[in-house]
């Protein structure tokens, strides 16, 4: 099933200005905390990076996992566990996340990516719902009280995270990290080969590549960068729930991805942002939050099929010629 | 200065649109403000404000909110928190602010216990107040050989290890029980176990939409019929009549508030109707007397600093149309009688709202578990 | 009223999307009457019949089939009007088998050819009958996809190199095909890079060259004008 | 008294008996979804939405036209069908050229509007429904309480499901579906009015849930919510039968029904993941599912 | 070979000598492209064995086949659409020079690798397309530049099926000389129903027909054969 994406190759003459806009945008988030409220620019950051994990499988594989959330809320749980009850450091705790998540998806990868399309995201989904089903029997989840009451600790044991802006700025810069991270794996050689198998994955097998490698690769990086993301949640909102591992999490990142625009780099951030904002500032209206996000997604897949930043970044395309 | 930022903000934070949406929902938010109204509008010469949100069910969302509310909004109390794992984030969050919240909407008795907070309460029922009013009092009534319908998750498991204790404790007999998946939809396989089972009670212990399943579908396969009572562990009279009385006939439940049981019940019901076209139950009635003691200890107080606040709520007995002679444990409970209830049957309903009778009392010093038993840190 | 085209094409223009493909094509094809369209590949053959077809939506000009104008009818009804269209990649479903392919496009008039005499013609098809339709060879996925609007009764078809991949053998039974189909008064439209096939059936040629038509001439003109050929096919 | 695993065996039967009435329930609503994943490869999150419809219309139609269930049995699907067409006609058609993703999107949108405005107009609790008089009421069979109505749920969608087989698979409509999905311009090309085509069979498919909607209406609440949680596991229903193999999602319909009862006696807490589990099994060891043909 | 009891491929035996150009001719359905399908292992002998040279590469796996120097292209043609023609041919040439897993190094370092990619597109005529999508090609030209594609792996052994199909005269010739020049340091084994371009290029003919070897040797004896005419050739091809 060949995704209907907009694969943008690098152009030169748009190097300088990607380097300006990145500029900005990383001197816009150094700042947000003086103008936007930080936790929820911590909130927002944790979710665009779970996209961004998401979106590497989507976007440059072509593979549509519906059971993220098993990764994304796994190592929430694992590292709030770590944390809370082993008494790591944060950044350790961490590490325990997204090893944890990278070897749930080692297991969920080696059975799902032999199979495609639709087959793909049902074996995600069922894996997925027995993940939730483990989180949900299992003891040291606590149930659906979940983990509650992590402590945010001292970062390698100097900077105390339960300062606001602190917390904020060790967020940002594990969110960076992980953008980063993707950005390279997406411009290299490996994302090369991602995408010439999503392409045609005969004609790339013909060619000599074992192409269950490089899948089983991509799935493990995206698991692992959403741990790091579901890590990362845990500490700054201190607990890991249910609602992380559950199907509509893996969901809700979709619509993420694709209200922002899949396989860009910059859309699932835009989107993560987008959502999260919408469910925040809803809250409080009258009107009802799901109908209003329905009526996005309709009007996402019907006029802006490439999400935001995708049609913006095809305006812009078609402006340079 | 008195007050804070010249304005007493009261944040109401709950599910509104998720499947607790009757429960409580925006009908508490309505509750909160009639009991601004009812004091006056305004406390030390402040106005009093009431923001609400919807948490979707989603703790983080739930987080998020109450940490900007706090942060920014000046929010200086949370109410209502609807589900166990919001309440308890909550308050979580709300300790390490210390500010004050009060939980009408979640079951949990950890909020008291384990995760008790100097600074939260703990108004309406709770697990073990409904355990003691639908285990306990329904034994006395001859219901005494119990089989459970439990959903399968944390809040399930303890309104059925409660509720079995004391049953027991009564004389009674706990025969079986059987784990469903939370939102099952079909009961009637477990329905099935429990009629052939041999109790005469069945103990739901579940909530929302799956209580409401299994209750229509036992009516179906005729359990009733058969001689076996319906116990519903958490149940209003919201979700009563959602399911309509031929369906719910004869279920036994715990509330803490009904509003045909005096002339102020009534009379508060009517002007709740008014307002939300519907009657409320002790979700909402909780609601707005948590939100009424809250104003009367800031004017006691003299302040709405957070600590004078919690001494005065910890102090000054409960006296309004929601409980009589309530009192405040230290852990943060509050203490005040519950009812057991039975639905009645169709032609016995007089209006469409009329559906209880009463069966029994339950004082609160034996509804709620004593402070000094709690596991509640700040009791020892 | 011979004379009369039966399909008449006026200055054509086509577009994939942003890309100007055909520029001003302009065709005739009479009543009975064979047309091949040479070019090299990209010349815009297939790109030719597929806007006659309708099955490319973004052009303009002028399409008429007996002076019906076909360019604003949906696509459903042009295969209607009689017009037979054999895909260059063949087309074949894979969730039908054989048989299914081969019965599936509506009859659009009652002079088609039957099924046995279908058969009879590539009998590799009657073999493989029952087997997935993308399962056959190349070879019989092509004859598949010509015995399919064999059957509808189309009065004109438009064939997109229907002898690639085709053994000689069955090229030359198809080249029989066509001439009968003639003789039966068909009208056709083909698009065909092997012109020694193309000679024995063609009445008359049209040259195409970057989205224009650069030459046309009668069939048994072929040899004289076997400079331009080489010119523009490099042949 | 004979046991089997250690559950008496009438009780056993009573389970399995009520596994295929819940199995009916399955089948009914994964046809219509295979028919619409069949024909239009399109992952329809909206069914769920359309069967809460149907029996919203049931509701509707008895409290404020006092129209009763038999009329309504005809009348909801209808107008859930019209509903459908109208999407079909307004928003999916645009998607059929695009990837399967992108009508799996806007349904899974469609989806939440629907249950956000019914929540929003209705309250979460539900409605109440009953069954029709002729139904009301039981026999004992012996080993179980059978309620009449729910005879009548196997009995109705046993017809309706052997129907829709036949309509599908047994005419040449289904052959020109079937290869529509594949080529619906290559088809249309043939002769074929492909848009209508598809437009019907959505209708089709989204009128199936309505009706198994209503048939549900007397059984379970009829709640803004009924069809959020189904939706999920009908999906699998039709995975584990093979995509697009109508008849594949009728048996599996009923034998994930009765494994599910089964499940709900020996391991209860398990009974919502077992159709997971199961899913998980088949496409690892038959990919294309139990009916499906491998492509 | 047997498909659910329809026997495509039966008891070839088949040797092709290392450096000769080696054509697979016979009928439609006889089981040529069945026969790339074995070789390559894109589908598993029901019997039989298989060895390149030397060794046995029956149980290996297609990518692993591949590996060891032998590769295809396919009849119905196969690209990446939506990569340039330049990725196109890049994306073959990054397995052999190990520019492949490195996820961690910018994509730029495969600058390195568009002067060979260049030259392969120049040889089969496409250098005036190297920067379009594969999709936008006509079907010719997408015919090219899965023979460049190919032919970037520098394998030991091709395998064609069909190259010329679907090609203009010009290409034909152009693509012929090509084939000419890579076999002298390599084995080709194609499928072609182009007999000019089988006579023109091909050391030796396999002919097959229904799954079984009819008939083997120079283009002049089996083209001499009457069964092969028959079967195959038809009455014009004399
Ligand atoms: N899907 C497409 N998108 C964009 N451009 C296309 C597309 N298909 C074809 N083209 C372009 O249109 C032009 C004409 O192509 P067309 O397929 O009509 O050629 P043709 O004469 O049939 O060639 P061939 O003999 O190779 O089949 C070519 O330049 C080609 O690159
Ligand atoms: N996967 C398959 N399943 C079933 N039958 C198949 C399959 N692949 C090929 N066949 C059958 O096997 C026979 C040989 O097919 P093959 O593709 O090898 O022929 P070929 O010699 O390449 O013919 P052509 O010249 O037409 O391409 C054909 O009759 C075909 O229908
Ligand atoms: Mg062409
Ligand atoms: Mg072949």
């Amino acid at each position: 099933m060949a995704v209907e994406t907009h694969y943008i190759p690098a152009q030169p003459k748009a190097r300088t200005s990607t380097v300006v806009l990145g500029a900005v945008a990383i001197a816009a988030l150094l700042a947000a905390p003086f103008v936007v409220y930080p936790v929820f620019m911590m909130s927002i950051l944790c979710f665009a990076l779970f996209a961004c994990a998401f979106n590497l499988l989507i976007g440059y594989v072509g593979l549509l996992s519906f059971g993220h959330a098993t990764f994304f809320g796994g190592a929430a749980y694992f590292t709030a566990h770590a944390v809370k009850v082993w008494g790591f450091e944060p950044l350790a705790g961490l590490l325990v996340g997204v090893v944890g998540a990278a070897l749930l998806g080692l297991v969920v990868g080696f059975l799902a990516i032999r199979r495609q399309g639709i087959y793909f995201s049902m074996i995600t989904l069922a894996l997925g719902q027995m993940f939730a089903f483990i989180c949900l029997q299992a003891p040291f989840t606590h149930g659906e009280d979940g983990i509650q009451g992590v402590p945010r600790g001292h970062l390698l044991g100097l900077i105390d995270l339960n300062q606001p802006l602190a917390m904020y700025y060790v967020t940002l810069a594990i969110f960076l990290f992980g953008f980063f991270a993707i950005w390279r794996i997406v411009h290299s050689p490996f994302g090369n080969i991602l995408q010439a198998i999503r392409e045609n994955e005969r004609r790339a097998i013909s060619l000599g590549y074992r192409v269950d490698r490089y899948k089983l690769g991509a799935f493990v990086m995206s698991a692992a960068l959403a741990g790091l993301a579901g890590g990362t949640k845990a500490i700054v909102f201190q607990f890991a729930t249910l609602t992380d591992v559950q199907w509509q999490m893996s969901g809700e990142v979709i619509l993420m991805t694709l209200l922002g625009g899949i396989g860009t780099l910059i859309g699932p951030v835009v989107g993560a942002s987008l959502v999260i904002a919408l469910q925040n500032y809803l809250a409080a209206y009258d009107f009802p939050v799901t109908v209003l996000i329905g009526v996005i997604f309709v009007i996402c897949v019907l006029i802006f099929r490439r999400g935001i930043a995708g049609e913006v970044i095809e305006l812009m395309r078609r402006k340079a010629g | 200065q008195q007050v804070s930022d010249n304005v007493v903000k009261i944040g109401i934070l709950n599910d509104q649109s998720g499947v607790y949406a009757d429960f409580g929902g925006k009908s508490s938010v309505e509750a909160a403000r009639m009991a601004v109204q009812d004091f006056g509008g305004k406390v030390l010469g402040a106005p009093i404000e009431i923001v609400s949100a919807d948490h979707q069910n989603k703790p983080d969302v739930a987080a998020s909110v109450a940490r900007q509310w706090y942060d920014t909004d000046k929010v200086d109390a949370i109410m209502e928190l609807t589900t166990s794992s919001v309440a308890l984030a909550v308050q979580g969050l709300s300790k390490d602010k210390k500010k004050i919240n009060i939980v009408t909407g979640a079951a949990t008795t950890d909020l008291t216990g384990k995760q008790c907070s100097p600074y939260g309460f703990h108004w309406a029922y709770d697990t073990h107040a409904l355990a003691v009013g639908t285990g306990g009092a329904l034994v006395e009534n001859g219901g005494n050989k119990w089989f459970f319908l439990t959903a399968d998750y944390a809040f399930g498991y303890s309104l059925e290890n409660e509720t079995s204790k004391f049953v027991k404790s009564k004389g009674g007999q706990v025969l079986g029980s059987v784990r469903h998946p939370l939102s099952a939809n079909d009961f009637s396989s477990f329905l099935l176990q429990a009629q052939s089972s041999g109790a005469n009670v069945v103990g739901l212990a579940n909530a929302g939409l799956d209580t409401s399943n299994a209750i229509k579908q036992a009516a179906e396969f005729g359990l009733t019929q058969s001689g076996q009572r319906l116990a519903a562990l958490l149940f209003t009279l919201a979700e009563v009549h959602g399911l309509g009385l031929k369906a719910a006939q004869g279920l036994t439940l715990t509330e803490g508030w009904y509003w045909d049981q005096s002339d102020e019940n009534r009379a508060f019901a009517k002007r709740f109707m008014e307002k939300t076209g519907r009657m409320p139950n002790m979700i909402h009635v909780g609601t707005y007397s948590s939100v009424l003691q809250y104003l009367k200890a800031i004017q006691k107080a003299g302040t709405d600093a957070t600590e004078p606040v919690a001494k005065a709520l910890h102090e000054m007995p409960v006296e309004d149309v929601f409980a009589k002679k309530g009192k405040v444990l230290p852990n943060g409970r509050m203490v005040y009688d519950m009812y057991l209830f039975q639905v009645k049957k169709p032609e016995e309903s007089k209006s469409e709202w009329d559906m209880y009778t009463q069966l029994a009392k339950v004082p609160g010093d034996d509804a709620f578990i004593k402070a000094s038993e709690s596991g509640c840190q700040l009791t020892q | 009223m011979r004379d009369a085209p039966l399909l008449e094409v006026r200055d054509l223009n086509a577009w994939y999307g942003e890309s100007h493909v055909l520029h001003g094509v302009d065709l005739d094809i009479r009543e009975g009457e064979t047309v091949t369209l040479l070019g090299r590949n990209g010349a815009g053959k297939t790109t030719t019949l597929r806007a006659i077809m309708g099955i490319l939506r973004r052009r303009e000009g002028v399409i008429r089939l007996r002076g019906q104008d076909l360019l604003k009818l949906p696509l459903h009804k042009v295969a209607q009007a009689g017009l037979g269209y054999v895909p260059e990649e063949r087309g074949i479903f894979a969730s039908l088998n054989v048989a299914e392919n081969l019965m599936l496009p509506p009859k659009v008039a009652e002079s088609g050819m039957s099924v046995e005499e279908i058969y009879r013609l590539f009998p590799n098809l009657h073999e493989r009958r029952t087997s997935q339709g993308t399962k056959l060879s190349g070879g019989e996925q092509q004859m598949l996809a010509i015995a399919r609007v064999l059957r509808t009764g189309a009065k004109i078809l438009l064939l997109d190199e229907p002898t690639e991949g085709l053994a000689p053998v069955i090229v030359q039974r198809i080249g029989d095909v066509l001439v009968a189909l003639k003789e039966r008064g068909m009208t056709i439209l083909l698009v065909e890079q092997n012109f020694r096939f193309a000679r024995k059936v063609a009445d008359r040629f049209y040259l195409m060259e970057d989205g224009r038509m650069v030459g046309s001439f009668p069939g048994p003109e072929l040899d004289a004008h076997m400079d331009q050929l080489h010119e523009v096919l490099g042949v | 008294m004979s046991t089997i695993f250690g559950i008496p065996a009438p009780a056993l039967y009573g389970q399995i008996l009520i596994g295929l009435i819940n199995g009916s329930f399955y089948a009914l609503l994964s046809l219509g979804l295979a028919v619409i994943f069949g024909l239009l490869r399109v992952i329809n999150f909206a069914h769920g939405a359309q069967y809460m419809l149907g029996a919203f219309a049931a509701y509707l139609l008895l409290n404020y036209v006092g129209i009763g269930y038999w009329p309504s049995l005809m009348l909801a699907p209808l107008i859930v069908g019209a509903v459908a067409v109208v999407i079909e006609r307004t928003m999916l058609s645009r998607l059929y050229s695009l990837d399967p993703l992108y009508g799996l999107l806007l349904t899974f949108g469609l989806a939440l509007i629907f249950e956000g405005m019914f929540r929003y107009w209705f309250g979460a609790a539900g409605k109440p429904y009953s069954p029709p008089a002729q139904l009301a009421g039981g026999v004992n069979l012996g080993f179980m309480f059978m309620p009449i109505y729910r005879g009548w749920v196997v009995i109705a969608s046993l017809v309706i499901c052997l129907g829709t087989w036949l309509l599908i698979e047994k005419t040449r409509l289904g052959a020109y579906l079937r290869a529509a999905t594949e080529n619906a311009t290559l088809v249309q090309a043939f002769g074929v009015n492909v848009p209508r085509l598809l437009t019907l069979t959505y209708g089709l498919g989204a009128a199936l849930a309505a009706l198994a909607g209503v048939l549900a209406a007397p059984i379970y609440q009829v709640s803004p919510l009924m069809g959020s949680n189904l939706i999920i596991i009908v999906f699998a229903v039709v995975v584990v039968g093979g995509m697009g193999s109508i008849l594949g999602a009728i048996v599996t319909g009923y034998m994930l029904g009765v494994l599910e009862g089964l499940t709900k006696v020996f391991y209860p807490e398990a009974s919502s993941i077992v159709i997971f589990v199961i899913m998980a099994i088949v496409l690892l060891v038959r990919p294309a599912g139990l009916f499906g043909r491998e492509e | 070979m047997e498909f659910r009891g329809f026997i495509a491929v039966n008891n070839v035996t088949l040797s092709v000598n290392e450096g000769t150009v080696h054509a697979l001719i016979g009928p439609n359905g006889a089981g040529k492209t069945t026969v790339f399908n074995l070789l390559t292992k894109f589908l598993t002998p029901t019997r039989g064995q298989i060895t390149f040279r030397g060794s046995d590469i029956t149980a290996l796996k297609p990518a692993e086949v591949a590996r060891l120097g032998l590769v295809r292209s396919f009849q119905i043609s196969a690209v990446f659409p939506h990569l340039t023609v330049l990725d196109n041919v890049r994306v073959a040439l990054q397995r052999p020079s190990d520019l492949a897993t490195q996820f961690w190094r910018s994509s730029s370092i495969l600058s390195t690798l568009d002067d060979r990619a260049m030259s392969l597109i120049d040889a089969v005529g496409l250098s005036s397309y190297a920067h379009l999508p594969a999709v936008e090609l006509s079907y010719g030209r997408k015919r090219a530049l899965e023979i460049a594609t190919t032919l970037a792996l520098d394998p030991a052994m091709l395998l064609l099926d069909e190259p010329m199909a679907g090609m203009g005269h010009e290409d034909i010739g152009r693509i012929s000389d090509l084939i000419r020049r890579i076999a002298r340091n390599r084995t080709v084994l194609m499928v072609e129903h182009n007999l000019n371009v089988v006579s023109d290029l091909c050391d030796r003919v396999t002919v097959l027909a229904r799954g079984e070897i009819l008939a083997d040797g120079s283009y002049d004896t089996v083209s001499a054969d009457p069964r092969v005419r028959e079967a195959y050739m038809g009455t014009e091809h004399a």
